[in-house]
């Protein structure tokens, strides 16, 4: 079991996370009180938009993916960013504040569906990140003219061991 | 934003060495732009038994006849009651466990089936055809099909010069896949306006990737028929795919392979329909394709390559299932075996179930017995038979569809019981249960 | 294991409220320390049917003698051939789906198959008897579940006052899980004894967390029967789970339920082995337990509790299923129902062989017959009437071991079928498998 070095870790991550998480909380008040959200998302320490993960698990919500990423093939090669936001540095922050926003806004609303379940856009993002680190071992599997393959009916759990 | 589409354009087109066209059929002419690949279809030579599928390398005395000094283990004789099944038609004659893609020509030439005069509508699904279609067609595929279906397979034969090759499922440079069988276009383009109300359908041209991974193999691993004098190669889909609605299928034609030796019933020989039976399975809808475990993804030097040595997937279970299934190997197999053990169990109690059936018409028919309860049961050895064959004929011992297996099985055994009670109680009339497309249960479904 | 760890979820210790310890039976009370678990657990009162599973209130005139203004649907008017099976037994009487917990013990006090007297050994599995073992044992639990069996219904009743309550599944305090039935300590000791060599195993001590998660229901739902004078509840495991291990355990001791009506055979009646067969399906070996689909997590709030409303998982699909199967609920629904339709298409057959049997048997009967013929009849309307049963009597009409099932009902249809040759054809015996533990297939395996 991959993960077993790193429980202590995980603890570490998770209150190290916990302040930060009240930040998100106090923000989305803010939104609930009709303030823009990107602000927000920005303001609150900007702990959403480093590449540790303590900043997803901000969200105990997050939890789940956060454990199976510990137990995962790629937790000493990949962090959550790594595979949830696209490469290009524009590209990148705007998928942050994008899903940060709207997982905020849902987090607080509490009015998401369960179990969470990564949107077409966040999984084509993701697909795209596989390549930009495997992009040599599947150039062969996806010459120009054929339809991209899907990494995840296959890989599902690279990310996160089930 | 798509940084996905844009990732695809980035994707290069194939280095080409050698130049491929469409009738480029040697694959070592292919192998030079595609060594990998090559060298992997090359060990579809290769022979391991596994416990229910594989083949085992049986060696034998080259004969004038038959050359071939290794040949596959004898299913008649390891079971003889398939002996008994087949009476009076070839396959009691000669019956092996099929072997790697390398003999498909070998195998179909020196069979002793041969013996009784093949068309050469056997030739579809056992050589490189793709060029040949042209070529003897004048150009027209179709036109090349429906010539070779109606010469005798000698003539046929010497048109063909190899086993299937790459030309047969791609296209050159591109490496896109096809269907190269009219058979098949035919089959699925009657199925897709039959049961799903979509015309004109073209695989070719309407098929997904995804679904190409497996229509390249449904061009002949599948159930099939030579229909009127053209001998045309035709697949029974027109009901669906099921074995009952496949059954359905031969009844509407009054369709028979041959009359059975011991009891006269019109009979008719399942084959292959890997294709049919993979369709009602979890598997297939989970959308998991015939190459994902037949052609798994290997890593060869830098890249990832579909093997191209297409085998039983329980003799590669690292890369044939453990991706989708994180589970050890050990596991994977022992799942995949207690399917068929399973299966295996029911199987041999429907073989005897029939076995019975098929010695008691027999004995009734040397009394010269012919009243209606004779010919119940002569209708019931028709459907068990059938239904039987749909199993046993399948290679996957129930794997493709554990469930569906052991019910077609179940049913098969209900058909060829009835048929000694009708032989031997006065007025029973067999129970015969409409197909699952038209039973109590879809209709309700239909209702809901 | 995979599946054990997901399901772990952080486990903070609980703050109480109420102070409850082993005795506190009342479950309002445990409920003030946990109120959402209380608040769901209370709704196992609802009625909802599902294609075939759930259950249908239906109204009822309350009587003197049953007070119940709603019951679920009668199984023996929706399909008359039950009663046919069952004749000469209670169950041909009253025999009705089940529903939730919260009527376990009304449903069992007022069901017309009281009338033939039971003893209080029904009670195990019919209320909460956590404390009442005790206070009826002196304190001693295993003495308690004696004395209970050994009474009559209406004694035994008196000293239970409600349905299955948290203390019957918990400790107190930790919420660990804990199996309290003396009869499944008894039966899985047996089992771990007899199949895996394990001397003197005890769920509490030795089993995990994730097994728990299934023992707590297989405490109730499986195969029993009552054993000698003291009418102990006793679970006929030790030659295995399968349905043919079980029929075999009866053989071995000549146990019958009762004598067939119709027929005069020594019958058996199967109830209920969800465990048995669950067991046997790739769930459970995916490690897969019971509360995974019956009791999924459920948000509540900040918190995941464990929806301790307990009912059939296609009820809540997005809970139950897609945790694990990241699949439209729609098309898992679909997958569920077409392993249903399957397993219930074959179950008719087989009911429809059995009565063709029984019909066959009692009028030959008439005439008085009893030769071999006759006698191999009935015992094949013994084996038969079991193997269905084992399906029909298990409540998920298939889905927790799909191909099991069918193979199961498959075999049955060989037994009824082959006793009616047996009747009707002079010198024919019927081939009689042995279970798969010893047939041809387990015993290679065992030389692999
Ligand atoms: C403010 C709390 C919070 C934080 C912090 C958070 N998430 Fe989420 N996340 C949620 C909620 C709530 C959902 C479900 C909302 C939905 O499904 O639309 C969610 C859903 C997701 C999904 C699946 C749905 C989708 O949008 O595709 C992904 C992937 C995801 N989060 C990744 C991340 C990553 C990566 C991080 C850290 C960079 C992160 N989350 C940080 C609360 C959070
Ligand atoms: C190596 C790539 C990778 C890494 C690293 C990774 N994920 Fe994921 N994540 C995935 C993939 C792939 C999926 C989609 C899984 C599926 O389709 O079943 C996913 C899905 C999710 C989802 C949605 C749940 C679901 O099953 O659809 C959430 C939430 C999520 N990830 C959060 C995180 C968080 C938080 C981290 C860091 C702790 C993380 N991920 C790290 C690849 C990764
Ligand atoms: C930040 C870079 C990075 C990203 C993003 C990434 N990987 Fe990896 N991955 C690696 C590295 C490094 C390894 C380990 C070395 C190797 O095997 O190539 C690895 C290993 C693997 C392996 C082999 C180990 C295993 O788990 O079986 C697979 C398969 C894999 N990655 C698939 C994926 C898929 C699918 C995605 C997208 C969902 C993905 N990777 C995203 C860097 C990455
Ligand atoms: C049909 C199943 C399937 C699909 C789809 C698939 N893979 Fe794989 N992948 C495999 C298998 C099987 C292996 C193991 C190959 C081996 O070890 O020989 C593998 C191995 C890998 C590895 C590890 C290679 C190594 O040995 O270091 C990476 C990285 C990887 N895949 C990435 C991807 C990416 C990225 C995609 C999508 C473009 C993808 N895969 C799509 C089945 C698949
Ligand atoms: C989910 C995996 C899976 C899929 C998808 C699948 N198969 Fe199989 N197949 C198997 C397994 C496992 C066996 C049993 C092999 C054995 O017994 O050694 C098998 C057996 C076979 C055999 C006999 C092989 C032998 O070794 O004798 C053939 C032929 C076959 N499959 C063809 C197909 C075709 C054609 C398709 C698609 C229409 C298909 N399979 C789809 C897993 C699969
Ligand atoms: C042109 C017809 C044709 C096509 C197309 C075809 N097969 Fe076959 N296949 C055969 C024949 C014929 C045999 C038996 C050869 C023999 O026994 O000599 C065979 C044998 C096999 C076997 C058995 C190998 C063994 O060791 O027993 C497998 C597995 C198999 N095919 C899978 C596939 C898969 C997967 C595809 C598609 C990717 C496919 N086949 C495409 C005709 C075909
Ligand atoms: C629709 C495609 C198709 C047609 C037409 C076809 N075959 Fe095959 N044949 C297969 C496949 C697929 C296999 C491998 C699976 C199997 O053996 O069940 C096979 C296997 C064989 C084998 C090796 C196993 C065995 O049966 O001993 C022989 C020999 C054979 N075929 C002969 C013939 C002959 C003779 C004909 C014509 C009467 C013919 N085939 C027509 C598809 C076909
Ligand atoms: C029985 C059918 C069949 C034959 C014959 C065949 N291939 Fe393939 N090939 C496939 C399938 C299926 C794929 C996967 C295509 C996809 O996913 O779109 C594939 C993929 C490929 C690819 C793409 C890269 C990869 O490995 O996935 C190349 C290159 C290739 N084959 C070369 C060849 C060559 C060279 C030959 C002849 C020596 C050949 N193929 C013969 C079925 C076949
Ligand atoms: C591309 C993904 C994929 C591959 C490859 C694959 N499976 Fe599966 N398998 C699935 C899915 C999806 C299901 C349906 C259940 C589910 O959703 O998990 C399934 C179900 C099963 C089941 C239970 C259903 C049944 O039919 O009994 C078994 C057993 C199984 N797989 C074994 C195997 C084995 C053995 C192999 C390799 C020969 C294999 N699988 C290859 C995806 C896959
Ligand atoms: C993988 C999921 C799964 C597991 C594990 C599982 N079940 Fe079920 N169970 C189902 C489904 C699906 C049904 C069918 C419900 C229906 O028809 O409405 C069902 C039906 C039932 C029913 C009848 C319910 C009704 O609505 O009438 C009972 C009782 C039951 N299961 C008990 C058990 C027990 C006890 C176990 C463990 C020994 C178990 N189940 C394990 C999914 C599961
Ligand atoms: C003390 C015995 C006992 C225990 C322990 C028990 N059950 Fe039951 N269960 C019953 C009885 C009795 C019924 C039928 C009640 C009725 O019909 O009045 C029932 C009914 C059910 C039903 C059918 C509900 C419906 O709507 O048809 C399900 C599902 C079920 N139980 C699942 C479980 C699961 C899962 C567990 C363990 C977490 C469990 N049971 C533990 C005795 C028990
Ligand atoms: C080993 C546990 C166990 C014992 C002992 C037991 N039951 Fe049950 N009973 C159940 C379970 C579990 C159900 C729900 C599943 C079902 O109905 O098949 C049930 C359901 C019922 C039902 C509701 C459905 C129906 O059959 O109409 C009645 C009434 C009932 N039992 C009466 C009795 C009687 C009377 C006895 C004693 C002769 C008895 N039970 C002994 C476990 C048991
Ligand atoms: C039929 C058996 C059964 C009964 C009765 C039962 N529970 Fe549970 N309960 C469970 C199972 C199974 C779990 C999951 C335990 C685990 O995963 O270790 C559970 C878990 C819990 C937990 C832990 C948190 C959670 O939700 O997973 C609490 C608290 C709890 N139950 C309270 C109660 C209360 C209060 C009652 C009475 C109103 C009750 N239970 C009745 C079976 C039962
Ligand atoms: C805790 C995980 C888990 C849950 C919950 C679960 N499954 Fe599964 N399911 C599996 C696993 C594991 C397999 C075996 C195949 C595999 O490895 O993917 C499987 C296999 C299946 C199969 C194919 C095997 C068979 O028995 O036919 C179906 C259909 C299926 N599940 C449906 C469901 C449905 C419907 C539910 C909810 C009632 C459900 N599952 C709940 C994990 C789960
Ligand atoms: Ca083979
Ligand atoms: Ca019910």
């Amino acid at each position: 079991m991959s993960g077993e070095g790193r429980p202590g870790g995980a603890a570490d991550r998770r209150s190290r996370g916990g302040s930060a998480g009240f930040a998100v909380l106090a923000a989305l008040i803010g939104i609930a009180a009709g303030t823009a959200g990107f602000t927000f998302v920005y303001g609150h320490g900007g702990s959403y938009l480093h590449d540790d993960p303590a900043a997803c698990v901000n969200c105990h919500i997050m939890d789940p993916q956060f454990d199976g990423w510990l137990r995962g093939s790629h937790r000493s090669v990949a962090t959550c960013n790594d595979c949830h936001t696209p490469k290009p540095l524009v590209a990148k922050y705007v998928t942050k504040a994008r899903n940060g926003f709207w997982h905020s806004f849902h987090f607080t609303r509490g009015d998401f569906e369960e179990p969470i379940r990564i949107k077409p856009s966040n999984r084509a993002v993701t697909q795209a990140r596989c390549r930009s680190c495997h992009g040599d071992v599947v150039a062969m599997m996806e010459p120009a003219a054929l339809a991209p393959v899907d990494c995840l009916r296959c890989h599902a759990t690279v990310g996160h061991a089930d | 934003l798509n940084i996905f589409e844009r990732k695809q354009e980035a994707r290069t087109p194939f280095f080409q060495v050698a130049e491929v066209t469409d009738t480029t059929e040697d694959p070592a002419v292919w192998g030079q732009n595609f060594p990998k690949q090559y060298e992997r279809y090359l060990r579809t030579a290769d022979q391991v038994r596994t416990r229910f599928g594989g083949s085992e390398a049986v060696p034998r005395t080259p004969t004038e006849a038959d050359p071939r000094s290794v040949v596959a283990q004898s299913k008649i004789e390891e079971d003889t009651r398939l002996k008994t099944m087949w009476a009076g038609y070839a396959f009691a004659r000669d019956f092996r466990e099929e072997r790697g893609h390398a003999y498909m020509l070998e195998d179909q030439t020196f069979t002793e089936r041969q013996a009784v005069g093949q068309p050469g509508t056997c030739l579809n699904c056992h050589a490189s055809l793709a060029v040949v279609y042209r070529q003897v067609g004048d150009g027209d595929m179709t036109l090349g099909f429906e010539r070779l279906n109606a010469m005798p397979y000698e003539e046929a034969r010497r048109h063909a010069d190899r086993a299937i090759a790459c030309v047969d499922c791609h296209e050159p440079v591109t490496m896109r896949l096809r269907v190269t069988r009219p058979a098949f276009l035919e089959g699925i383009r009657a199925w897709k306006a039959a049961v799903e109300g979509i015309e004109d359908y073209d695989p070719n041209r309407d098929a997904t990737r995804q679904e190409m991974r497996s229509f390249v193999c449904g061009q002949c691993h599948v159930e099939y028929y030579f229909r009127g004098e053209g001998k045309r190669l035709t697949y029974p889909w027109t009901n669906g795919m099921r074995a009952d609605d496949i059954y359905e299928y031969y009844q509407e034609i009054g369709f028979k392979d041959w009359t059975h030796a011991i009891t006269g019933a019109p009979v008719l020989k399942a084959q292959h329909p890997e294709f049919e039976m993979w369709n009602q399975g979890v598997h297939a809808r989970g959308g998991v394709a015939c190459a994902d475990c037949h052609m798994p993804y290997l890593r060869s030097g830098a890249q990832k390559i579909s093997d191209h040595h297409v085998r039983s997937p329980l003799l590669s279970i690292d890369n044939a299932c453990r991706t989708c299934h994180p589970v050890e190997s050990e596991e994977l197999k022992q799942r995949a075996e207690r399917i068929q053990v399973n299966t295996a169990r029911l199987r041999d109690q429907a073989l005897d179930a029939l076995v019975d059936l098929i010695e008691d018409i027999g004995a009734e028919r040397e009394n010269g017995r012919s009243d209606a309860g004779f010919e119940a049961a002569v209708e019931m050895q028709r459907r068990a038979q059938f239904y039987i064959d749909f199993v046993e004929a399948e290679n996957s011992m129930g794997f493709h569809a554990p469930q569906e297996a052991a019910r077609v099985l179940g049913e098969a055994i209900n058909y060829a019981r009835q048929g000694q009670v009708a032989l031997h109680a006065p007025d029973f009339s067999p129970r015969i249960v409409p197909r699952p497309s038209e039973d109590r249960y879809s209709v309700a479904a239909a209702g809901d």
